[in-house]
């Protein structure tokens, strides 16, 4: 079933492997710890610069942009199969794009740099190859090669409790991916019971009959392990201790990327796996976005560190994107895609800030913060975009995510649509807050007092003309994602 | 002329807004009040000019779709008709004379790039409030002039009291605009389009209870940003702000979005009795609450910013009786010489030597004339003197009230005629405070700069003259603006009724001035009797808030916090663990080391199988 | 056969459980190492008598490659008893509990 | 004994005479490292005549069976004593080993382990068994340098026996109510109208009883944690993978042989590996010593195997031996970096002396993160795989909640997996330089952390191999 675009060079698997490469020139020369700076850097760019070309080519192309496929293990009948589609187009974009970010605010990292850049490249080509892989068995692959880098990163190079944080994150996301395992082997025996051929190809498993009990128990399977990924409601408490412990460039990865993953794996697995079982569930999600969105939001209110506010703030926003597919209408999806993409980049360029903010004040607590604007006119300018997008300012990226999640919310149930609006104040509340400690005020006693260098300037300026740009003109990214969300919608998924 | 120019009007301030924002640090002084003020004045220049593409229908035209996805379109589009045409011209207006004025008075200021940036950007979230073609694009500017509010009232922010102004400002407006993005979701759900004319042609297909809700979100999301009752408590904080921005925003163009989006929706509104009292009620009570607050206020801006709500309350009244060109007139009316009173408050303060409290002030008569008699202007139109603008605006809504007859308007027009009064009184108790008696003073005042004075006298003209534009029929006028706003003539009520009303109004405006003359020509000294506080606190309202809102919400968000993630989702999870641990160390002590115990172990093994299968043999 | 299959079965059946008692009952190593002797010649006692039932010689090869391990066994034993004994001075079992937990 | 026959077992004949030899010469000739090499290479070519050699006969003496499942069996453990020898050279020199007395015991060893799992008769399984049994006793007593050598010989010693007591009772029960002691007829005999002879099955309880010693299950087990601490490191190597791997070798022929009959065990030995499962996972938890955990580890293994032996079938064998393989590897692994770390005042065991170490010797310590994260199942190490085919075998036999059990503890088993690597890498004390490692232990280390990363990204190949050498029902 290979479509039409047999591209002759593999593309995907050179996105997908540049990085480990990276990885390997660094492990290699992990004693000079410049080399090993530039050459991260480089292939974080050359990943995005290739992702771009891609990006390029395949504007107004339709079906999988890219597709490859390979045997890999013949005797279960596991097949190293990769897709690209519109929506895994634009999360590999970002993915690259914070991947260079990550790279950069960590650039003067004194603690082992090498084995911190190893580890954040194994990171880049975990996250690609779960946004590619169609072969179930490559995605679980994928989906746990995350959590390593992820741990030793949190736990290495985090801050007071790190240990906990870290153990904590590492068995949240593989009780829920344990599971996963079991419910892919079943469908897989199931499949292959009924017709014969053993396969882990996800358009092939579509076809297995199931009965409403087996579709159930495999559905809770999989969205288990999406769930806690996501983090929705219940299964959120790890998300605010990862980010509090996490390095910045850790931080950034796991809001602007990791969470992504959970959405995704929804969307192109879980539902379409499971029609009938999904369209039994949707009640249930959407109510517990809506707690996620209010609860998130309240208790950001009363946080006292600036990156658990900006955590328990990535839970609202997710709540909102769940909430968007829980409506299961076009307009919705496209709204919680665009929503997450933008996410994306404004939390990613929030961490970067409170980064920023860390090194020159050296403290993240609300109450020591102050009168940053005075000091650094520059930095607080850029602080306070990003945090106006964050609050969904119309013309600023999230806005426009946000009302299309709350146009099709609206639509599919008018009492949802309704209640999710007014987490847009309670949003308000808690970051003007931040903004209130950290920028207004007297200022307080600074480290170093040195607005942004040219470097700070680098990961800035692009980042926040993507935020504006993404508010103001979002067509072209709705675009991509038009096509692919029809099918999934409908047929659940590409042929 | 080609309508695409209309685009002009709104990019040149965000066009001068974003220059000074990347690059004001690094310019002069000079040039960045330059260029902001330049930016300003070509838009009302443009305004102007296209003035003829208002008429009629108006004009629509589209630059680029903004938001489109299965089914819904916001493009960021303009509709140019009557109504937008009449505030764009105000708005723009205003703002060139209010950047004038700012030029002179931020003249000393250490950051004016941030100031006049916020300023520009301001005029173009309101410019696209007004000329927006869709609710979506409506939503933007809304939501925009909320930002650059909140940015403009902290502009002080060294004190973090100014900082936390702005704050509730912008949070206060967000709860208002909340109702408003509801109604927004409702009618797209309903409709299928975000498109204003389009809803409002297609307005009639609604049930009765479907659009009294719509409008009663529509009035809270009004509500929010004029500071009508419930949402009003930011507006007397949001004094805090330099004198311009309070000219601008709270005089002028942002208090004055509420009515318009009234306005713009009046075909939905209309259809909704129910709705249309509502708006009377909320409009009469508010103008009501604000008069008695002003009248205990001790600072000179509170005094006008209470002022200043309960005349906007009148607008709302105005909408509810059903008269848009009633509404519109005094909004202009009182847009010009609130505008004056403001800025004249400024020229005041700078005479006082920064002095804001008018029990510390007087006597300022003669030290600057001229400020005096500018002042007085604007008094007199405030307080509603026969001939001056304030006055037919004012009246014009009574009538209108009056007209609507049945008990529950009749009260409403009862009210609306005891504030009237109580405006008067207030008006004349602050000019007798201010530039009369003695100087009370501390410090030295310096004379305000020209430039500050000399964008006062044109307002005054126009706050005097503006009556013109809509005299009733009685002064033989011709209603030149319901007139261009295509609005039904107000129907005649009969000519004695009408003089009696007039000759009531006149009666009630020279009580209020007459017990002002008593009660303040001479210095009365610190008054500071008991019901006094009671309204300079606005009815206790902010305790109330804090009691009802904010505490009990910090308890809940902390309840969530400590007994939600902490207690319940983190206490299972290491409760869950630490049970593990409990039974693997009991299990870790079975091997103890001694060989025998282990040769039980086997023993044991060996009872569990072969007791299994008897078990299982004898079933 | 000159006695039933059962019979032999019984004996060797009590002899391996007298074994199998004394190994548990004792703590001393070396009865412990003769409980499992005897276990071992009740195995021994099995196998011939199934053989004969069986009419068969393997059982009777079986019996000798076990005599040949039992006799292994013993001399290893042994050795580690004396070895232990110039150790810790005692072949009482209950000594040798330093490895726990 | 025809000549073909003696030819068939030759790789078995290289270690057993190659090691009497070593043993005789080396009485008068005694020295410590070249014996040990040469042990290294005798290994070696036995495993590469296991491979070429290609044998005429299928069965020696009607007790071992010379199929390509047992030349497969062969390579691989005398590849094993090999990597444990090159393995235990510098600890030789440190304890002041016997050269020639411990490289002839560990080929012995190797010799029993293939001869079990070549067994095709039930004699020919209890001499295998006892061969490499008894050398095991005077290997884990090796070190005379320490008190704690001597108790874990004397705690295996003693089970051991008993063991060896109910092995052989179990199979003279089974002798006497089947008639025949060569595989395939003796289970066969055991079978009247469907169901086991209640003698048989009694013999059965007492095969499932040494079973359980050998391998560790549960009620079984408690030897485990202190022989695996007190014996020396290599030989912890080889006992954990070697004795119980030959074991379950031999297992799978025996479970095949018995074929519809397993039903009737099926309650006992689901027993046991959840028992195994769940109870070594629960006592790994709160342990502070590596080798103990290891041991208890090595017990939740098992169970895992004894799942995917009660799966049977094709898929059932294939995951057993895969698992079998990776298991292996990793411990191996894990027990060649603690040797490499050993010094003469003993193994570094207790987390207290890891702590921070990860830095000191970053390649060994991430080699044992790498062995512990295969051990505990991440994906991209082969432990992945060898779980994958488990749980796949397990659930196409519907044991579904077995295979529930397994995932809660792989679940579990994680956490003490983890702890060592958050030891190693994420407490920060400045550690004493430990042991600077020798040339042989990175080269046995750089091969096994290469098999487990190969393995974990690439297990194809090794798994087509073994489907072809499993022995036909």
């Amino acid at each position: 079933m290979t479509p039409d675009v047999a591209t002759p060079f593999p593309l995907l698997s050179l996105l997908l492997w540049l990085p480990l490469g990276g990885t390997l020139l660094c492990l290699l020369l992990r004693h000079s710890s410049n080399l090993c700076r530039w050459i991260s850097l480089l292939t974080t760019l050359t990943v995005l610069v290739v992702a771009l070309g891609m990006a390029v080519s395949s504007i107004g192309g339709s079906g999988w942009l890219f597709y490859e496929d390979a045997a890999w293990i013949e005797p279960f009948g596991i097949r190293y199969t990769l897709g690209m589609d519109g929506i895994s187009l634009l999360l590999v974009l970002l993915t690259a794009l914070l991947q260079v970010a990550a790279i950069l605010i960590s650039w003067r990292q004194k603690q082992r740099p090498a084995l911190f850049y190893a580890l954040v490249l194994v990171m880049e080509t975990g996250i690609i190859g779960v946004f590619l892989s169609l072969d179930l068995i490559l995605f679980y692959l994928f989906w746990e090669l995350m959590l390593i880098p992820m741990f030793f990163l949190i736990g290495v190079w985090g801050h007071e409790n790190r240990v906990y944080a870290a153990v904590k994150f590492f068995f949240f996301t593989l009780a829920g991916s344990l599971f996963l395992l079991l419910a892919i082997i079943w469908l897989y025996l199931l499949h292959g019971g009924q017709t014969g051929d053993y396969s882990f190809a996800l358009d092939a498993l579509r076809q297995t009959v199931l009965t409403p009990g087996q579709e159930m128990i495999l559905y809770i399977g999989f969205m288990l392990a999406f769930i806690v990924k996501v983090p929705l409601f219940p299964f959120h408490t790890w998300l605010p201790d990862a980010h509090t412990e996490a390095p910045p460039a850790g931080s950034v990865d796991l809001a602007g990327l990791l969470l992504k993953t959970g959405v995704y794996g929804m969307i192109r697995f879980a539902f379409p796996l499971f029609p009938a079982a999904a369209q039994k569930s949707l009640p249930f999600l959407a109510i517990l976005a809506l707690v996620g969105i209010f609860y998130a939001a309240w208790i950001a209110y009363v946080q006292t560190d600036m990156k658990r506010v900006i955590a328990y703030s990535s839970v609202a926003h997710l709540g909102f994107v769940i909430l968007g597919l829980a409506a299961w209408n076009q307009l919705a999806w496209e709204g919680s895609l665009l929503l997450m993409i933008n996410h994306g980049i404004t939390t990613g360029g929030l961490f970067v800030m409170i980064a920023m903010i860390q090194d020159r004040s050296g403290t993240r607590e609300l109450g020591k913060l102050g009168g940053l604007w005075t000091v650094f006119p520059n930095l607080s300018a850029f602080f306070l975009l990003f945090c106006l997008s964050s609050l969904g300012l119309p013309g600023l990226a999230n806005f426009a995510g946000e009302i299309l999640v709350l146009l099709g919310a609206f639509k599919a149930d008018p009492l949802w649509g309704g209640m999710a609006v007014a987490g847009v104040v309670f949003s308000a509340a808690y970051m003007l807050r931040v903004v209130q400690s950290a920028l207004w005020g007297e200022s307080k006693k600074l480290a170093r007092n040195d607005d942004l260098a040219v470097r700070e300037w680098l990961i800035l300026v692009p980042l926040a003309a993507l935020v504006v740009l993404l508010g103001v003109y979002p067509a072209p990214v709705l675009e991509f994602l038009r096509e692919p969300v029809s099918l999934l919608l409908e047929t659940g998924g590409m042929p | 002329m080609n309508p695409l120019l209309l685009f002009l009007i709104p990019i040149l301030p965000l066009f001068g807004g974003v220059i000074n924002v990347c690059f004001g640090s690094r310019l002069p002084h000079r040039l960045v009040s330059g260029l902001s003020v330049a930016a300003v004045s070509g838009s009302f220049l443009l305004a102007t000019l296209l003035w003829p593409l208002g008429s009629g229908e108006g004009t629509r035209v589209v630059l680029f779709s903004w938001l489109k996805s299965a089914g819904f379109q916001a493009d960021v589009g303009i509709l140019f008709d009557p109504l937008a045409a009449v505030m764009t011209l105000m708005v723009t207006g205003v703002a060139t004379l209010i950047h004038l004025y700012a030029a002179g008075y931020m003249a000393e200021d250490e950051s004016p790039a941030r100031f006049f940036a916020l300023l520009n950007l301001f005029v173009f979230a309101m410019l696209c409030i007004v000329l927006a073609d869709n609710l979506l694009f409506l939503f933007l500017g809304w939501e925009g002039v909320g930002f650059c509010s909140y940015g403009l009232i902290g502009f002080w922010y060294r004190n973090s009291k100014n900082a936390s102004a702005g704050r509730k400002a912008f949070i206060v407006t967000r709860i208002g605009d909340l109702f408003f993005a509801i109604a927004l979701l409702w009618l797209f759900s309903a409709f299928g389009t975000v498109m204003i004319e389009q809803i409002n042609a297609r307005v009639a297909e609604l049930d009765p209870l479907l659009l009294t809700g719509l409008t009663l979100l529509l009035l809270g999301g009004a509500c929010g940003k004029s500071a009508q009752l419930p949402l009003m408590s930011w507006l007397p904080d949001a004094m805090a702000g330099p004198t311009p921005v309070s000219a601008l925003i709270h005089a002028a163009t942002m208090v004055t979005a509420g009515v318009y989006l009234l306005c713009r929706m009046f075909p939905l509104v209309s259809l909704s009795p129910t709705g249309m009292a509502a708006i009377a009620l909320v409009g009469a009570l508010t103008a009501l609450y604000a008069a008695s607050c002003a009248l205990a206020q001790r600072e000179i801006k509170r005094v006008l910013a209470y002022s200043t709500m309960s005349q906007i309350g009148y607008m709302f009244l105005a909408v509810g009786v059903g008269t848009v060109s009633g509404a519109m007139f005094h909004l202009l009316t009182h847009a010009f010489f609130k505008a004056l009173l403001f800025m004249g408050a400024g020229c005041v303060i700078h005479l006082a030597g920064g002095e804001n409290d008018i029990y510390r002030m007087g006597g300022l008569k003669e030290k600057s004339p001229q400020v005096f008699w500018l002042f007085l202007v604007g008094i007199l139109c405030l307080a509603g003197t026969p001939l001056t603008g304030g006055f037919f605006s004012k009246d014009a809504i009574l009538l209108t009230a009056f007209a609507a007859g049945d008990g529950f308007y009749a009260t409403l027009w009862g009210i609306g005629v005891l504030t009237a009064g109580l405006t008067s009184f207030y008006s004349f108790r602050l000019l007798y405070l201010v530039f009369f008696g003695t100087a009370r003073q501390a410090g030295q005042g310096h004379a305000p700069s020209p430039l500050m004075l000399w964008t006062l006298p044109p307002l005054a003209l126009l706050g005097l003259c503006t009556g013109l534009l809509n005299l009733p029929h009685l002064f033989g006028g011709h209603e030149w603006l319901t007139l261009w706003l295509g609005q039904p003539m107000a129907e005649m009520l009969p000519v004695g009724t009408e003089i009696g009303l007039l000759f009531l109004m006149l009666i009630f405006f020279v009580g209020g001035w007459v017990i002002a003359h008593v009660r303040y020509r001479t210095f009365p000294g610190d008054e500071q009797a008991g019901w006094r506080s009671f309204l300079l606190s606005g009815w206790q309202a902010d305790r109330v808030y804090e009691l009802i809102l904010l505490r009990p919400y910090r308890a809940i968000c902390r309840f969530c916090w400590q007994g939600g993630d902490k207690a319940l989702i983190d206490g299972v999870m290491e409760g869950l663990a630490r049970l593990c641990l409990h039974w693997g160390d009991y299990v870790r002590r079975l091997s103890n080391g001694q060989v025998a115990f282990y040769l039980q172990g086997f023993a044991w093994g060996l009872l569990l199988i072969v007791g299994w299968f008897l078990l299982a043999s004898v079933k | 056969m000159i006695v039933p299959l059962e019979h032999v079965l019984y004996l060797s059946a009590i002899l391996f459980l007298l074994g199998l008692g004394c190994v548990l009952a004792r703590r001393n190593l070396i009865m412990i190492l003769i409980g499992v002797e005897i276990m071992l010649n009740a195995v021994g006692l099995t196998l011939v008598g199934a053989s004969a039932f069986w009419q068969q010689i393997d059982g009777q090869i079986m019996v000798v490659f076990l005599m040949a391990m039992t006799s292994a066994e013993v001399s290893i034993s042994l050795a580690m008893v004396v070895y232990l004994n110039r150790r810790k001075g005692t072949v009482d079992v209950r000594a040798f509990d330093e490895l726990r937990g | 004994m025809t000549l073909s026959d003696l030819h068939a077992l030759l790789p078995q004949l290289i270690l057993a005479l190659g090691a009497t030899g070593i043993l005789m010469v080396g009485a008068w000739w005694p020295s410590r490292a070249p014996w040990v090499l040469t042990g290294v290479a005798l290994s070696f070519c036995a495993a590469i005549s296991a491979g070429i050699v290609l044998p005429t006969v299928t069965e020696v003496g009607g007790m071992f069976g010379v199929t390509p499942y047992a030349r497969f069996f062969t390579i691989l453990w005398s590849i094993l004593t090999g990597l444990t020898l090159l393995l235990s050279l510098r600890y030789a020199k440190v304890h002041r080993f016997a050269g020639a007395e411990y490289t002839a015991l560990v080929l012995f060893a190797g010799a029993g382990m293939s001869l079990l799992s070549a067994a095709s008769s039930l004699v020919g399984l209890f001499l295998g068994l006892e061969t490499f049994t008894l050398v095991l006793y005077i290997l884990i007593a090796f070190n005379r340098g320490e008190a704690i050598g001597a108790e874990a010989g004397l705690k295996y010693l003693v089970m051991g026996a008993v063991a060896t007591g109910f092995l052989a009772f179990g199979i003279a029960l089974i002798y006497a109510s089947s008639g025949s002691f060569h595989l395939p007829e003796a289970m066969h005999g055991l079978q009247i109208d469907g169901q086991m002879r209640p003698l048989g099955l009694l013999g059965w309880a007492m095969l499932l009883v040494a079973i359980g010693f050998k391998v560790s299950l549960v009620p079984f087990h408690l030897w485990t944690p202190d022989v695996y601490q007190g014996a020396p490191a290599p030989v912890t190597g080889l006992l954990a993978t070697g004795a119980k791997g030959a074991m379950f070798a031999a297992l799978i022929p025996l479970f095949a042989a018995l074929g519809t009959l397993t039903l009737e065990l099926n309650a006992v030995l689901a027993a046991l590996a959840m028992l195994s499962m769940v109870g070594g996972t629960l006592a790994a938890l709160p342990q502070r010593n590596l080798k103990r955990m290891l041991a208890y580890s090595s017990v939740v293994h098992m169970g895992y195997l004894l799942l995917g032996l009660m799966s049977g079938g094709p898929d059932g064998q294939r995951a057993v031996i895969f698992y079998l393989i990776v298991y292996g590897i990793a411990t191996l692994g894990a027990f060649g970096v603690i040797t490499s770390f050993a010094q003469a005042d003993g193994e570094p065991q207790d987390y207290e002396t890891f702590r921070g170490l990860g830095y000191r010797h970053p390649r060994r310590c991430s080699a044992l993160s790498a062995f512990l994260l295969s051990l505990a199942g991440i994906p991209p190490l082969a432990g992945f795989f060898g779980k994958f085919g488990i749980f796949h075998a397990a659930l196409k036999s519907n044991h579904h909640l077995l295979a529930l059990v397994g995932i809660l503890a792989a679940l579990v088993s994680v956490s003490y997996y983890l702890r060592p690597i958050i030891v190693l890498f994420m407490q920060e004390r400045p550690a004493q330089r430990l042991r600077p490692g020798c040339t042989h232990e990175f080269a046995v280390l750089t091969v096994c952390f290469s098999l487990v990363l190969y393995l974990g990204l690439y297990p194809g190949p090794l798994l087509e191999l073994i489907s072809q050498i499993l022995p036909s029902p």
